[in-house]
């Protein structure tokens, strides 16, 4: 029945897109700037489910992808996991974590959950740096020879680009068959008005754990390939507060509450930041850039990029959702 | 005529203040129950505990024979318990339909999200908002919305419908067009129990009446019988003295 | 055992100087429903005003406090004004995040005028000792200093017009402005009054620790623990609950690692907020009928 | 370099051009500008990022390849450990970095009572690891070991710590401002130590703004201006540090000499190896065993550890106060000292 959607189609394009552009003449600086688009992609589409539908603003979200990656890692590193059996055991480890955690601090609302989920993290990323199994403050580091299964390194980064790329797409898909469905209704509701829900017999406890954890398991995954790519881990980079802020962020820019928003707003900050770094007027200034259109986007468009689209076109509605 | 809501000795206490105290009274089906009081008399908060919004402190509340008392409200809203907020509380940024789907969807009948739009286009014309279809909720009148309120309630195809001042703030004309659905709806076998201040509507409406004082019950009976109640009107001139002195006597 | 003692005396001194920080966050708060993410920031404004104040100045060092506090405060007022005024009443991520994008903006600002290397600000006061262990004038200082602002912090929402109009806001917006109190003007005098508590927190802790542009990180997390602990909202409660952290950190040293201190701080913050989400205090305090 | 003909190859003379962007600290960037650096700017060689992890994560890149990357940033000797063909480690490994700080210290103490109290990072912890050892060779006691998350900022209850211990020396420290702290309130609380040895924030010039609490404070160097080594090419230490100076109307610190340093090196071995085949350079580089300014050089051959520095020395500076201000003098080993140390702190 999804198949039959003209969105879906607009997601499998984007995916598409994403697979061919760089394999066009072995673009590989095309492929390394997509690789953090992918990424926020898929971290953005994913706090989008219970930012953008339930309400609750998690700024502790990286805290997925960093245990993503510890587990994964982890696994491959100590116990010579095979990559997707790794990865996928760091994805539903973290998502049943994600549950335990979401089972106490969902009892909070508004800026108590907010603060919560900084907790979260911090308390998480303290608790890593003594934790012995994981390598402590020192972290783990990846021999070169772990790419070796995958054909060495340069076809391991071409293997792992194609697996980031269709954790995005699931990403989009997961936002997109979540919103359509009664689940995604029952958030929607939750994030409009939590009591009126309840009232109405949307099981609010049930509903924001399952989002909370369902939105934990594709940026665990996308942790593990991102830390594997990357061939060490260490708990300041695995739970980077900034780079959870950022997701927030990105995800206004393009419009909360909209499947293809945070998509279109991690791309494009994405391509910003990209842009702002390596240009020498403002690379020392890439910061302020990003706090002025951040502020910009608060104060002058709430929607985000979707919002000013709908507002020109109103038609655009009906198939970009 | 089954009793469809039993409630017994229902008491709640908010630090020194009883809200309730040992209510019991019951709703017959196919009826229409009218809970009156004065203002701070504790009639929001007895909804607040059928719903299980709060718990009780003691009491039981039996809903067709199953005991739901101090359940969450989601599932008092599953076995077909439905209300209306006194302070409308519609999902402002989704449209007439919406709103309603969400009732249908997860009140009694649980129905998958097709049938669920069926169910709210039906409910959303019973409450005449039908060409209103596609409107944002925050776009409506206040009376407007408090029909939104009643649909999104009807939706769920509830057993017993819980109204909470659906009429307050609205014009006659609105209060005649309201008063015309809520008999229709009772009119379809949904049994109602409602607050209401204004006194000739819920005495025309409702087939029993109950009267809420400090909490406590303070009369029983026909809407006849409770208008010429002196500790009923006591209490509505607003002077407890009053009320008690008449107890002593 | 001495050690010890000197610990969490010690604790108490710095902790205080927390809770200071904290009840600029707690303040903003309780008045507007705003989490303050410039609080950092804030923090590190007023160590570098105290920085320059003294390097380039000459200014003596305490002397600063009063220049700090007004400069918070304007800096606040245009704040308010910028970035939050737009923002009130709607839900709380836009105020998060306009509040984040101040910040960033500053951050990198900073970044690019005093870049990451460290300062100092050259303070000494004698101290006393007790046996081996000293207590640094300056932590007395500060902390004194903490305990006068705290006291006139009461003394202007407790007894004076305005402070009652703040007051008036904090408890009921619709209400106040029914009245007659222009709610928009008392809101921006509280965000004043709360960066202006930030950056004095932050004047006093350069006058001990030399500290960088990035410092503000470290601060702001602590400012929320101690914030949390005391309850949202709750100046009194963010003072006393810096104190008792100081108090847990010094008591807890001689005996856990250093590096689990940080655990157990999130472990209890996530927990007193799930639990208490009134404060520790709320413990304390016999219920009052609602 | 340029103006001088470039870098002469057998009879060819090859233009440099220097490209760099700025990583963040972020290892996804880190990776993204690599990429950059190799296929749109065609870079032939590469520096490295600075930190060991983010070393690490150029290494897939550069190694992928096959670019000879130069390190002058980055203690941490893992990376080395994994097998990678290119990498060169041009500033000495963190294992070293406490070494000259505990034989200087022999000689004035053969009983120290020793703190360590430093930061939980990978490289506070790879310098201590290694330290702890070195000490117990030395015949010093290990009274009190205490690591600290990088965020610490009061140190109070930790220096109370350690007066209980009944140390008499202090080793460790982290990054800038925890390193600064400790060093203030170890002054403030008048903690006693007779040594005290911090990492990184004492090497900053803004460190003597501490006043008399930098007062003989040491601090280990990759490299001082002040050093005294006889360079068997490339600029004497005093050419480099007055044409530093003259640019940047600064004095240089090791950072600058070792990104001057990785450069140097690099030149040789491209003019020994008369070719620019990565291959024939990290031939030459695996050859190398000289001194430069920077001090001598060599890197490890063997599989297990190949690219890591063997040769290059620490010196010790030490914070002493001269008519009444600070100046950093060098004080071990022999070869670079310009004043002996002051032994116990002031």
């Amino acid at each position: 029945m999804i198949l039959r959607r003209p969105f879906f189609w607009i997601i499998a394009a984007i995916v598409a897109a994403f697979a061919i552009a760089p394999a066009i003449g072995d673009n590989i600086e095309l492929r390394e700037s997509l690789v953090l688009a992918a990424v926020y992609i898929t971290l953005a589409s994913n706090i989008n489910m219970i930012l953008g539908y339930a309400g609750y603003v998690n700024f502790g979200s990286i805290v997925f992808f960093g245990l993503g990656g510890y587990f994964s890692v982890w696994l491959m590193s100590a116990h010579a996991w095979p990559l997707a059996a790794a990865l996928v055991a760091g994805g539903v480890a973290v998502s049943a974590l994600a549950l335990v955690f979401g089972l106490g601090i969902l009892r909070l609302r508004g800026v108590y959950f907010a603060l919560s989920t900084i907790g979260v993290n911090e308390g998480v990323m303290a608790f890593v740096a003594n934790f012995g199994p994981w390598g402590g403050s020192t972290g783990i580091y990846l021999s070169p020879a772990l790419f070796q299964p995958l054909g060495g390194p340069a076809k391991a980064l071409w293997v792992i680009y194609y697996l980031l790329v269709g954790i995005m797409g699931l990403s989009l898909v997961l936002s997109y068959a979540v919103k359509r469905s009664k689940f995604g209704l029952g958030l929607l509701a939750i994030g409009q008005n939590e009591d009126a829900a309840a009232l109405l017999g949307v099981p609010t406890p049930r509903y924001k754990a399952i989002v909370y954890s369902l939105s934990a398991f594709l940026p665990a995954i996308a942790g593990g390939l991102y830390f594997f790519k990357s061939a060490y881990i260490q708990p300041p980079d695995a739970f980077d507060l900034q780079l959870s802020t950022e997701t927030i962020v990105v995800a206004m820019l393009g419009g909360q509450g909209t499947v293809a928003g945070p998509a279109l707003g991690a791309f494009l900050y994405e391509e910003l930041r990209g842009w702002l770094l390596t240009s020498p007027t403002f690379s020392h200034f890439q910061l302020v850039v990003a706090g002025v259109l951040l502020l910009a986007i608060v104060l002058f468009a709430p929607g985000g990029l979707m919002g000013l689209l709908y507002r020109l076109w109103p038609r655009l509605r009906s198939f970009l959702e | 005529m089954n009793a469809l809501l039993e409630v017994e000795n229902l008491s709640k206490q908010f630090g020194g203040l009883r809200a309730v105290q040992a209510l019991s009274f019951e709703v017959r089906e196919g009826t229409i129950l009218g809970l009156i009081g004065p203002n701070g008399a504790g009639k929001t908060t007895v909804f607040n505990l059928l719903n299980g919004v709060f718990a009780p402190d003691e009491g039981q509340v039996r809903f067709r024979g199953a005991d739901i008392t101090g359940l969450a409200p989601f599932r008092v809203a599953r076995h077909g318990l439905a209300r209306t907020n006194q302070i409308v509380q519609p999902f402002a940024n989704m449209t007439v339909l919406e709103n309603c789907v969400v009732g249908a969807c997860f009140g009694r009948e649980n129905l998958p999200l097709a049938r669920a739009r069926e169910a709210a286009r039906e409910a959303v014309t019973l409450v005449g908002l039908e060409d209103r279809l596609d409107a944002l909720a925050s776009q409506l009148t206040i009376a407007g919305k408090k029909r939104l309120e009643l649909a999104r309630a009807l939706a769920a195809r509830p057993t017993l419908l819980l109204l909470d001042e659906v009429l307050a703030g609205l014009n006659p004309v609105e209060i005649e067009r309201m008063i015309g659905i809520i008999r229709t709806i009772r009119d379809s076998g949904i049994s109602i129990l409602m607050i209401e201040h204004l006194m000739q509507a819920i005495m025309s409406l409702s087939d029993r009446i109950v009267v809420l004082n400090s909490g406590a019950k303070l009369a029983e009976g026909l809407p006849a019988e409770v208008a010429a109640d002196p500790m009923v009107i006591g209490a509505y001139l607003g002077d407890p003295g009053f009320v008690d002195k008449l107890r002593e006597s | 055992m001495l050690g010890l003692l000197a610990s969490i005396l010690d604790g108490v001194l710095i902790g205080a100087v927390y809770g200071l920080a904290a009840m600029g966050i707690t303040l903003i708060w309780g008045v507007m429903d705003v989490v303050n993410l410039t609080h950092g920031a804030m923090i590190v404004a007023g160590m570098f005003a105290a920085y320059v104040l003294v390097g380039a100045a000459g200014v003596p060092v305490y002397a600063t406090l009063p220049i700090v506090l007004a400069g918070g405060f304007l800096v606040g007022v245009g704040l308010y004004w910028l970035s939050v005024h737009r923002v009130i009443g709607q839900p709380p991520l836009m105020s998060l995040l306009s509040t984040f994008a101040v910040n960033l903006v500053l951050v990198g600002l900073g970044t690019a005028v005093w870049g990451t290397d460290l300062f100092n600000v050259p303070a000494s006061l004698p101290g006393f000792s007790l046996g081996r262990y000293t207590f640094p004038g300056t932590h007395l200082m500060a902390a004194l200093l903490t305990g006068v602002i705290a006291l006139a912090l009461y003394f202007f929402l407790y007894r004076t017009r305005l402070g009652k109009a703040v007051r008036a806001v904090s408890n009921n917006r619709e209400a106040a402005e029914l009245v007659g109190i222009p709610t928009a003007r008392v809101l921006a005098l509280a965000f004043g009054l709360g960066v202006a508590l930030a950056s004095v927190a932050g004047m006093l802790i350069a006058t001990m620790f030399p500290f960088t542009v990035l410092s503000g990180d470290a601060y702001q997390l602590k400012s929320f623990v101690v914030t949390v602990l005391g309850g949202l909202g709750n100046p009194t409660g963010a003072l006393v609950a810096g104190i008792a952290l100081g108090l847990v950190e010094g008591l807890t040293t001689p005996f856990v690692p250093v590096s689990w201190t940080l655990v157990i701080e999130f472990i209890l913050f996530v927990v007193v907020l799930i639990t208490v989400p009134g404060g520790l205090l709320t413990l304390f305090r016999r219920r009052r009928p609602a | 370099m340029n103006a001088k003909g470039g870098i002469k190859v057998g009879n060819k003379h090859y233009k440099v051009r220097f490209v760099e962007y700025d990583d963040q600290s972020q290892g996804g960037r880190v990776q993204q500008l690599y990429t950059r650096l190799i296929l749109q700017d065609k870079s032939q060689f590469l520096f490295s990022p600075y930190s060991s992890g983010l070393v690490a994560t150029a290494a897939v890149i550069s190694e992928q390849y096959g670019k000879i990357m130069l390190i002058g940033g980055g203690a941490e000797g893992k990376t080395y450990e994994l097998g990678n063909k290119y990498l060169f480690q041009c500033i000495t490994p963190a294992d070293q970095y406490l070494s000259g700080a505990i034989a200087e210290l022999k000689e004035h103490n053969p009983h120290a009572k020793v703190a360590f109290v430093y930061s939980d990072d990978p490289f506070s912890k790879a310098v201590v690891a290694a330290a702890r050892e070195q000490a117990k060779q030395a015949g010093f006691t290990e009274v009190l070991d205490e690591s600290y998350p990088p965020s610490t900022t009061d140190f109070t209850a930790i220096i109370n710590k350690i007066i209980s211990s009944g140390a008499d020396t202090f080793l460790g420290g982290g990054h800038y401002s925890d390193g600064a702290t400790l060093a203030r309130q170890l002054h403030d609380q008048k903690a006693g130590m007779k040594w005290v040895s911090i990492l990184v924030a004492p090497d900053s010039e803004k460190f003597k703004t501490l006043g008399a609490a930098a007062n003989g404070i040491t601090v280990p160097s990759q490299w001082e201006p002040q050093v005294k080594y006889k360079p068997q090419f490339g600029p004497s230490i005093a050419e480099f540090t007055s044409e530093y100076t003259l640019k940047y109307k600064d004095l240089p610190d090791y950072h600058a000499a070792s990104g001057y340093q990785v450069g140097l090196l690099l030149q040789h071995a491209i003019e020994q190896a008369r070719s620019i085949e990565p291959d024939k350079v990290a031939a030459a580089l695996n050859k190398i065993d000289a001194t430069t300014f920077f001090g001598r050089t060599k890197f490890a051959t063997d599989p297990g550890h190949h690219g890591l520095q063997i040769a290059h020395q620490m010196v010790l500076a030490q914070w002493q106060m001269k008519g009444g201000k600070l100046v950093k003098e060098m004080v071990w080993p022999d070869a670079a000292r310009t004043a002996s140390v002051v032994y116990p702190l002031p």
